[in-house]
């Protein structure tokens, strides 16, 4: 006899527990959706999120802060930044003619931010660079504009 | 239920399950010779992604490594770290400050939390429930926006340096955090509700990949696959490190060594580590976040050194062998996914093809842990 | 910490002078117990510590091109007590030849498999020492210090 | 028009459209209604983008499956492999005929309706299994094999169900049981306690086999995606894969009107005001709706769980149940 009851108490038990689990989902069904809808809605960035690295310009003259001193390209762990630079006649320090990031292999580690010395670089807030080619990844930080495929708003 | 490999009789075929198949998470392959839906013997081939991670090691500087240390198990990421920042303050001897030790803890232990969301919704999707994922990683987004809020990177967070972290928290990092907890909280009740009374996901998990202690104790296996089969070890008990001890928390132990076992460790262990959570943000102490005088160029003396961290998913021991320079002689990764997989072909002798996917699930793989 | 003191007379017992045991700080090095035992049958340690119901954690190999040696690190956890034993054993580095463990612990098979890919120890008795992560043709070992790619 | 219609072979012509235009209009729209549920209960959008909130993406998934070429990989077994969707596509069709959707919407009211449907849901399963067996593919060949034992196990309470249903309406005639049935909510045989008290019970364990029948989780053994990849239908593409797919959702759809017309009053209004097509359609849409509802809110079920279930508890539950009514068929 108690095999019979058992046999009935488990079933009902059973039918209660899916019940339950269907209540769940239906409770769920009146609220709103949580997903943002990307191409049309994008999301705001902390201040503190890492995309590619980018210059800091001095505000008025618009001249990069950076002094071609390279910490920045001994500092990254995979060789990802080129620097050349050489000094004008007149001036006084060294001005960089060429600055590459290749941001095919960059880990985002933060090392060469931290590495600098004279606060001339830092991470963009960019996050949805799409490019089909992976030379449009070969970040030229100097003129920014200039990277065409790369779709960095 | 199932049949030891003597009574299966008939001829057998083998089918490769991966190194793509929707149930191995990542790129593993298990050949499985069967005899019609019975495993006569599951072999995990491995190596898919392997990228020669201890290579890599002996040619960065220790700062520069710490890119490496969250790519190998980058689920959980920020434990990792964890380990690499302390094995190498063990070494170099850099005392780490108060508050510094306390963001610690709490990063970790979100993203403890994290790691084991992200093992529920695909664990209960390889038994076929789709719904529980969403909600897991909806959850599971609070927690990635409060660590990017904080550390800048989603998953892969280079967030601590030797002897502190690189950048401290503020205020709404910690309101943030209290609200999460209240949130979670009442979040673990609908998952117990919709998954763990449910009735047909208990006859999934009861019974299925039964891993005696024995079996864990021969192949090292660690973390909830150890909790799950009945001993009580957490290297956070066991082998105290950072201010662990000072945290009242117990360590969740089932000693019915199946998959049911082992997935009430994880769900309870998200409760502890929410409990962790809210008295490191009650005691955090203010002051530095970094120690002041940490050599740019890291040097440690000659010598070698083993530390161990309890990562998600198991025991992550890393040994540094250092000859003085800045890059480290030898450096070895005893990662706990590595030694949970290697249990799977003793455990998985005669069970049932769907069966063998729950006892899988539930080992929670990460393969760049297994291939380093 | 009274297995640490099982062991200490076991294996003193068992082969006396023939390894060198140095208690270590747990806070500095990592493990309560260092013992350096090269010319010790490895097995018959192994089974020891089986016997003691340790569980194997890791072998980690390191090759020391200097000494023309290459050193096997095992260590060992007692996992409801937390101690943890490295036994530490070295090889000659032209003929690394060593006993394998995988009867004993069957989680040391893949360990063994991995230390022969990356340093071309050869464990002699071990079921299967084909490579494991790297390509089965693989013929090079990468983590020898002498390895150019 | 109507006299138009009493010329037998016109009539027919119009009631075959018509039935092909239903299943093909359903299937598309249920694809589109499942995931747009999913997506609330996931607290998500479901498909947005095509036509206003998404209704187009049915029509969009329809061309796109016509247009991809059909696949026959080597070594198969042709003849098996093509067809297989025919053989699983053409018996739901066929059921239809029969499905009093209001007293004079029926295409063909035979007076063994009942017994025509069941036996062509079961014709069905031969359709997978030769498909899994033809496509030479290892998960095929499992997945079939489990197709085979799942509909067996699950046919025998719904025929017992259906029998003891039979012996309280008398009647094979589907149109006749709807009719039996008219008047409010209390006449339904869902509510006929008078005849055997265990009737809703009996309308649950069919709901249960009518779920195993159709393949849908918990208990879709033949398309496990976590283990068999997608089980028979892996090697099938283009409208291969389309015909199972149509075949899928007009089996739900069968299942869906049987579950009416049996259980609910078919097209009689619950307080009997104005009986009619849109009431069946109502009951009908609401059965599909908990069908998906449960496919998004449980896991899988084991293979041995699944016959375990038959075989120890439906089967002997739907013989209980004859057993009752018979009894008090005999006393009343």
């Amino acid at each position: 006899m108690v095999g019979v009851v058992n046999y009935f108490r488990e079933i009902a038990q059973g039918l209660y527990t899916l019940m339950v689990g269907m209540a769940v989902t239906f409770r769920n069904l009146f609220l709103p959706a949580v997903t943002v809808r990307y191409p049309h809605e994008t999301l705001q960035m902390t201040p503190r999120f890492r995309g590619p690295a980018e210059l800091i310009r001095d505000g008025e003259t618009g001249q990069p802060h950076c002094v071609v001193c390279m910490m920045c390209q001994r500092a990254c762990p995979s060789r990802c930044i080129a620097v050349e630079g050489e000094k004008p006649e007149g001036g006084k320090r060294k001005v960089p003619t060429k600055f590459i990031l290749d941001f095919t292999t960059c880990s985002l580690c933060g090392l060469c931010v931290e590495s600098c010395k004279f606060d001339a670089i830092r991470f963009s807030k960019v996050y949805n660079l799409a490019s089909t080619r992976k030379e449009d990844f070969i970040l030229d930080l100097l003129n920014p504009k200039a990277t065409r495929g790369a779709s960095c708003s | 239920m199932s049949v030891d490999a003597t009574t299966i009789q008939g001829e057998t075929f083998v089918v490769n399950m991966g190194p793509q198949h929707p149930a191995t998470h990542g790129v593993l392959r298990i050949k499985l010779t069967m005899d019609g839906e019975y495993i006569m013997n599951a072999e995990p081939v491995i190596g898919y992604s392997h990228r020669m991670q201890e290579k890599m090691a002996e040619n960065r500087t220790y700062s520069q490594y710490f890119a490496n240390i969250g790519r190998i198990d980058y689920v959980g990421a920020m434990i990792y770290n964890f380990g690499y920042a302390c094995a190498v303050e063990r070494l170099a001897g850099i005392p780490v400050p108060e508050r510094a030790e306390y963001i610690r803890v709490i990063t970790s232990e979100l993203n403890r939390i994290a790691s084991h969301l992200l093992w529920f919704g695909p664990f209960i999707i390889d038994l076929g429930g789709l719904t529980p994922l969403l909600y897991a990683f909806d959850d599971r987004e609070g927690i990635l926006n409060l660590l990017e809020s904080v550390s800048g990177a989603r998953l892969t967070f280079s967030y601590f340096r030797f002897g502190g972290v690189c950048n401290d928290i503020d205020d709404d990092f910690v309101a943030g955090c209290r609200a999460f907890i209240s949130r979670m909280r009442e979040r673990l009740t609908l998952y117990r509700r919709l998954v763990t009374d449910n009735i047909i996901f208990r006859k999934r998990v009861e019974g299925i990949g039964v891993i005696p202690p024995e079996i864990c104790r021969k192949y090292g296996a660690t973390g909830p696959v150890l909790r799950g089969s009945g001993v009580a070890y957490d290297v956070r008990k066991d082998e105290p490190y950072s201010i662990y001890p000072l945290l009242d928390f117990d360590i969740p132990v089932f000693g019915e060594c199946d998959s049911m076992a082992r997935y009430r460790v994880r769900m309870e262990e998200m409760n502890q580590s929410l409990r962790m959570i809210e008295q490191a943000l009650d005691k955090l102490p203010s002051g530095p976040f970094m120690a002041e005088k940490v050599p740019r160029i890291l040097k440690p003396p000659k010598g070698d050194c083993y530390f161990n961290v309890e990562g998600a998913r198991g025991s992550f021991g890393i040994r540094i062998v250092s000859d003085g320079t800045e890059i480290p002689y030898r450096l070895k990764l005893r990662t706990p996914c590595f030694a949970n997989l290697s249990l799977f072909e003793e455990a998985s002798r005669g069970m049932l093809l769907a069966d063998s996917l729950a006892l899988l699930g539930s080992l929670d793989l990460c393969i760049p842990d297994v291939d380093r | 910490m009274d297995f640490v003191q099982v062991l200490r007379d076991e294996f003193m017992g068992r082969f006396g002078e023939r390894l060198r045991i140095e208690d270590v700080d747990h806070a500095k090095r990592g493990c309560h117990l260092d013992i350096t035992a090269s010319g010790v049958d490895i097995e018959e340690a192994a089974s020891v510590m089986d016997g003691l119901g340790f569980t194997l954690e890791a072998i980690s190999g390191i090759d020391w091109p200097a000494e023309e040696a290459m050193e096997l690190v095992y260590d060992f956890n007692k996992m409801a007590e937390g101690g943890r034993i490295a036994i530490r054993v070295r090889v000659s580095r032209e003929r690394p030849e060593i006993a394998s463990i995988s009867k004993i612990y069957g989680g040391a098979n893949w360990y063994e498999r991995e230390a022969h890919e990356m340093f071309g120890i050869v464990f002699s008795g071990h079921p299967n020492l084909t490579p494991l992560v790297l390509p089965e043709d693989a013929t090079f070992h990468p983590l020898r210090k002498d390895f150019s790619a | 028009m109507t006299e138009l219609l009493s010329i037998e072979p016109i009539r027919m012509l119009v009631f075959l459209v018509g039935t092909i235009l239903f299943v093909a209009l359903n299937a598309a729209y249920l694809t589109l209604l499942e995931r747009k549920e999913s997506s609330w209960f996931q607290r998500r959008l479901g498909p947005t983008e095509v036509g206003p909130w998404g209704l187009l993406q049915p029509i969009a998934d329809g061309i796109k499956l016509a247009g991809k070429q059909v696949i026959v990989p080597d070594g198969v077994d042709k003849i098996l492999f093509v067809l297989s969707p025919i053989m699983v596509s053409v018996p739901v069709i066929m059921n239809l005929a029969t499905i009093p959707f209001s007293d004079t919407l029926v295409a063909r009211n035979i007076d063994l309706g009942l017994l025509m449907i069941l036996s062509f849901t079961s014709f069905n399963v031969m359709g997978i299994m030769f498909g899994g067996w033809a496509s030479r593919n290892k998960y095929s060949v499992i997945s079939a094999a489990r197709v085979v034992a799942q509909n067996v196990a699950y046919e025998i309470p719904m025929f017992l169900i259906a029998i003891s249903l039979v012996m309280v309406t008398h009647t094979f005639d589907l149109r006749e049981t709807v009719l039996l049935q008219t008047g409010g909510f209390w006449n339904w045989n869902l509510f006929k306690l008078g005849v055997s008290p265990l009737m809703p019970a009996a309308c649950l364990l069919f709901f249960v086999c009518l779920l195993a029948e159709t393949n849908r989780s918990p208990f879709d053994m033949m398309e496990a995606e976590s283990e068999l990849i997608a089980g028979a239908i892996t090697e099938y593409s283009g409208m291969g894969f389309g015909l199972f797919f149509i075949s899928e959702y007009a089996n739900i759809v069968v299942g869906s009107c049987l579950v009416t017309i049996l259980f609910l009053g078919g097209w009689n209004c619950p307080f009997g005001l104005y009986p009619g097509l849109h009431w069946f359609f109502v009951k009908m849409y609401g059965i599909i709706f908990v069908v998906i509802w449960i496919r998004w809110s449980f896991p899988r079920i084991q293979f041995y769980g699944l016959l375990n279930l038959s075989w120890k508890i439906l089967i002997p539950l739907s013989l209980a149940h004859l057993l009752l009514t018979c009894v008090m068929v005999k006393i009343w």
